[in-house]
């Protein structure tokens, strides 16, 4: 399926949703309370089945945050990024995808560890890389720490 | 039916494991395949290649002269900082100052051998040298000054 | 970590923690296991020993310095990583490599991936208790390793790629000496059959154990030979070629067993068709520079990249957010031993703690490239 | 064959006895003495076999797999092994917080013991037996089986998990592999009627076991090899160890000296079954004779016969590290799997064949 007909489709499971054709795959911005069933149904439709989701992470633009959601069909051969905004910089949450694709357990963790964000009906949130009492999140541009060294 | 897998099996299994055996058994018998280096006795013999890249080396010529303007694009290029050039103001025999290089810091310790610094290098000061065996008892050594003492800047370099 | 009371175990389980420092773990990975006997219930993975925040240091090196930085995620690709950051870094400059770079670039990449696969068949064997071979696949990736340090200057970590092409040109002595390891290669390979493949010891100890289904493959999102074994067509090289991988004739390695056993064969192939790429590129490299022009400071344009590259491992992909400055915004590593790794308490539910090993050695994780 | 040899160590015996006799007239104090003098030449010879066992096994280790092995301490690092010795003797031998101190201190001693007891029975020459019982074999057989207390002991009172799983496998491993051991064992006492080793050697003057006894024997031997090297812990069957799986199994917690039993005991343990194996066998040491070639023969007496029983043993030893230097490991169900489903069916198939063997007199 081309970006053209990706677009008409996602328009139908999502008629609110933008899309930006730069990169070099089509790039669709969605609302966070839309994401789960939405995300749903690109992996469930028959003509879409996003069956792998191939990266997962999160981008601090300072005002707000950005999840991005790379998706590619292993038999359909064709990739969608779905990016879903988070405006609550102060206790940002979000629905957690891992029933539709395992691996997001695993990314979500990192991203929730990285920049806390919390992923709702995640199995078992926790900090993957750092300690349980860590202070802060490294991969937030606000970050600051006594130990980091600027080049 | 039962039994001739059985017996198969077995056969199949002791085939497969005198074989593994045959090969260990070659090598063993075969000591002129050792491929073994022994590295401290053969210092002599051992060469590195030349593009190996074991430290960051200043080449100095018969007149203690070296080709680096101090223009710190090494110091740029470098991702983790273990280059530090620190500058001075020198008086020409025309009477024009001009920056020229006092000292120039490089920190073995925290070089990762990217050779970055050196395909940064507009003048070719600086290369990768051959040394490899860079264990000291103190870190401290690990500081290196790079620039020979009272050396000079090569002539026709700065153009 | 810590766990409410309750959670910890349960009549007539025990936990036992593999690791951070344990022989078959290959660096630092900490396995949480609940057993009952030799029976694995439970696998729950502690990461985190050898984070070093790459991604938060990528954000503060220009683009000409990150690539190093990657050389240190998944060592033993590194070329590979390296690769796909100064692919990702064209693609926004909206350049490519010269030709001849590329076949560069192509050769040490496979040679990279030889002496991986090497590596990985040589800890394969070890983890599973034969030590011998070991020796064997470290004769040949010494070759290997000796070919990169005299065209590249380093062994393991290169960093030999630079946006727009390669550092330097290949050494004159390159050719003769990748042709002189194919015909080693080639000459000893019957030795890997004989003293592991057909061995029956081994056979038995990786035939029928760590399954895991292409669906369970699929959504665990694991990429590389692990998925491969599993039926699914997942090779980047076909899939999205670069660095003219698609003017090469090699076969995608397809197996739909998806034990540990097609996840070992599907390796041993992928040795056969790195060495069949060799074959095809030493005398046909293009002549040529080696570099193409780029400015002297690399700016991106604002925007997102996505480069994905086939490492040994699986798939890397390389996440690039420019905001127009000259470091990247944010830079995600989509690294293949993460995915693989959160697999692994799926395929290994239910198996002997001998198994763990075969099924943590036929998965190959390479530990940094996990936390990075 | 009763002509003394040159290199007979029966008359140094005999000779010691004699002067000891003449010194010591209280015959208490007599058998004490020569007791003390067996244990400590016992001692000093293992040891130093142990030295010997564990330089051939790294060199044939590093031959194997195309490397040099040790070559730095001694001529040719034949002194790399005293060195690392001293090592361990230096060592601290840790005891870990939790553990059982007596049982943990008591289990590497007992591994030892019962290891160098069942080297009493034991053929090394010509009329040169340290205890020549009646019932040899099956005095070695009951022996070698205690190990698995010293091992099972030290995997408990470690208080480590990894050591109790290396324990428990080593337990289930033990006992079922001695089942194989007894029977392939049993094969030759039938045939040569006798349970003593000395008499099981001189059965085979004219001709060693294993030529003598056609295929049945041949796999009888081939069984026990297998057997035995699972009865000692060795690769592939080292389960209990298993370096890349339990970290080292039972011996987890060890360091040090301790450490060092264990490896004594092991060491002790495969020139125990090589032993066995090549007095049962290959005819211990009786020399090599083809029937038909008395001058051939006549140059075999002149090799001694403690040449002939070390050759042997070396060559079982041999085998056995060859074994250890090409395979992989087992996992635990599939090395209880080769016992019971393979060993033991053949080996009881076999023993049936060798009783109508012995009883019709088949063999030569």
């Amino acid at each position: 399926m081309n970006a053209e007909e990706l677009k008409h489709k996602v328009t139908e499971l999502c008629p609110r949703a933008t899309y930006d054709e730069t990169g070099e795959f089509l790039t669709t911005l969605i609302a966070a309370p839309d994401l789960l069933p939405v995300m749903q149904q690109l992996a469930k439709d028959n003509e879409l089945h996003f069956d792998f989701l191939f990266c997962l992470t999160c981008i601090d633009w300072k005002d707000h945050f950005m999840m991005v959601y790379h998706l590619r069909s292993t038999d359909l051969n064709h990739c969608l990024v779905v990016k879903a905004k988070i405006t609550d910089t102060t206790n940002p949450e979000i629905e957690s995808v891992n029933d539709i694709w395992r691996t997001a357990e695993f990314h979500e963790d990192e991203v929730y560890d990285m920049f806390g964000v919390k992923f709702l009906n995640h199995p078992n949130l926790r900090r993957l890389f750092l300690e349980a009492d860590w202070n802060g999140f490294p991969l937030r541009k606000n970050y600051t720490d006594e130990n980091m060294i600027k080049l | 039916m039962f039994l001739k897998n059985y017996i198969g099996d077995i056969f199949s299994s002791i085939k497969s494991l005198l074989t593994g055996m045959k090969l260990t058994g070659y090598y063993f018998t075969h000591l002129k395949e050792i491929v073994t280096e022994e590295y401290p006795d053969n210092r002599g013999t051992l060469k590195m290649a030349e593009r190996f890249r074991g430290e960051v080396i200043m080449p100095h010529n018969e007149n203690n002269e070296h080709r680096c303007t101090g223009c710190q694009a090494c110091e740029l290029a470098c991702p983790n900082a273990s280059i530090k050039i620190v500058t001075k103001q020198e008086t020409q025999p025309d009477g024009k100052k001009k920056k020229r290089i006092d000292t120039f810091v490089y920190r073995l310790d925290m070089c990762t051998f990217c050779n970055l610094c050196v395909n940064a290098c507009p003048s070719e000061a600086i290369v990768m040298g051959q040394k490899f065996e860079h264990s000291v008892y103190d870190k401290k050594q690990l500081k290196k000054i790079l620039n020979f003492p009272n050396s000079k800047l090569m002539e026709g370099v700065e153009e | 970590m810590l766990l409410a009371p309750d959670h910890i175990t349960e009549e007539g389980e025990f936990i036992i923690n593999m690791g951070p420092q344990h022989p078959a773990t290959h660096g630092v990975l900490h396995l949480k296991i609940w057993l009952d006997g030799e029976t694995i219930k439970k696998i729950e993975p502690q990461l985190g020993y050898i984070h070093r925040s790459i991604e938060k240091m990528c954000e503060s090196l220009s683009y000409r310095q990150f690539i190093y930085v990657t050389s240190r995620m998944d060592y033993l690709s590194a070329h590979m990583n390296n690769q796909a950051c100064a692919l990702a870094v064209e693609k926004g400059l909206q350049i490519e490599a010269t030709p001849r770079a590329q076949a560069i670039r192509v050769l040490l990449g496979e040679l990279t991936r030889l002496s991986s696969h090497l590596l990985w068949w040589a800890s394969t064997g070890l983890d599973l208790g034969g030590i011998t071979p070991f020796f064997y696949a470290f004769r040949e990736r010494e070759t290997i390793n000796t070919i990169l340090e005299e065209t590249c200057g380093t062994r393991l970590t290169q960093n030999f790629i630079v946006p727009g092409g390669v550092m330097y040109d290949i050494h004159p002595d390159f050719q003769k000496k990748v042709k002189d390891l194919i015909k080693q290669f080639r000459a000893n390979y019957h030795e890997y059959d004989e003293i592991l493949t057909g061995n029956v010891i081994f056979q038995n100890r990786l035939k029928g154990v760590g399954y895991i289904s292409k669906e369970d493959a699929i959504s665990y999102g694991c990429t590389g030979p692990t998925a491969r074994a599993s039926g699914i067509s997942c090779d980047i090289r076909k899939l999205a070629p670069y660095d003219g991988y698609d003017k090469l004739k090699f076969d995608e390695v397809i197996l739909s067993g998806g034990d540990c056993w097609a996840r070992y064969q599907v390796r041993m192939a992928e040795i056969i068709q790195s060495l069949n790429i060799l074959e095809q590129l030493i005398d046909n490299i293009p002549e040529g520079d080696f570099l193409a022009k780029t400015k002297n400071v690399v700016k991106l344009n604002k925007g997102d990249i996505y480069q994905r590259v086939e490492t040994a491992r699986g798939e890397l992909g390389v996440y690039i957010v420019s905001d127009g400055a000259a470091t990247p915004y944010r830079c995600k590593f989509r690294s293949p031993n993460f995915s693989n790794l959160s697999a692994i308490p799926h395929i290994a539910k239910g198996a002997k703690i001998g198994d763990l090993m075969a099924i943590m050695a036929t998965v190959d994780l390479v530990i940094p490239d996990i936390d990075r | 064959m009763n002509t003394p040899t040159p290199y007979s160590f029966a008359s140094l015996a005999t000779g010691i006895h004699a002067w000891l006799r003449q010194a010591i007239s209280n015959d208490t104090l007599l058998q004490v003495t020569e007791m003390v003098i067996t244990g400590v030449c016992l001692l000093v010879f293992l040891v130093l076999l142990c030295f010997f066992l564990g330089y051939m096994e790294r060199k044939v280790a590093a031959f194997m797999e195309i490397r040099l092995g040790p070559n730095r301490v001694g001529p040719k690092g034949s002194l790399q092994i005293v060195a690392d010795t001293l090592k361990l003797l230096f060592k601290e031998g840790l005891t870990p917080n939790g553990a059982d101190k007596f049982l943990f201190n008591l289990a590497p001693g007992i591994m030892v013991v019962t290891s160098m007891m069942a080297v009493a029975p034991i053929a090394f020459a010509k009329n040169f037996q340290i205890w020549d019982i009646n019932i040899g074999v099956l005095y070695v057989s009951a022996i070698s089986s205690m190990a698995v207390i010293g091992i099972l002991m030290a995997g408990w009172s470690s208080n480590n998990k990894y050591s109790l799983i290396g324990a428990m496998r080593s337990g289930a491993q033990i006992v079922s592999y001695e089942l194989s051991i007894g029977l392939s064992l049993i094969t030759i006492v039938i045939l040569s009627g006798s349970l003593q080793l000395s008499e099981i050697v001189e059965s085979q003057a004219n001709g060693w076991w294993i030529f003598k006894g056609h295929i049945p024997v041949i796999i009888a031997f081939v069984i026990f090899i297998i057997a035995s090297t699972a009865e000692i812990n060795r690769a592939p069957f080292d389960l209990t160890e298993a370096e890349q799986e339990l970290t080292g199994g039972f011996h987890t917690e060890y360091a040090g000296m301790k450490f060092a039993m264990f490896l004594l005991s092991e060491y002790i343990n495969l020139f125990i079954v090589s032993a066995i194996a090549a007095t049962i066998f290959l005819g211990g040491w009786m020399p090599f004779h083809i029937g038909s070639l008395p001058a051939f023969n006549h140059v075999m007496d002149y090799i001694p016969s403690f040449m002939w029983f070390f050759g042997k043993t070396f060559f079982i030893v041999f085998i056995i590290m060859w074994f250890r230097w090409t395979f992989p490991r087992l996992r635990i169900d599939q090395l209880l799997n080769l016992e019971w489903k393979y060993l033991l069916p053949i080996s009881m198939v076999n023993i049936l064949i060798v009783t109508a063997m012995a009883i019709f007199g088949w063999h030569f």
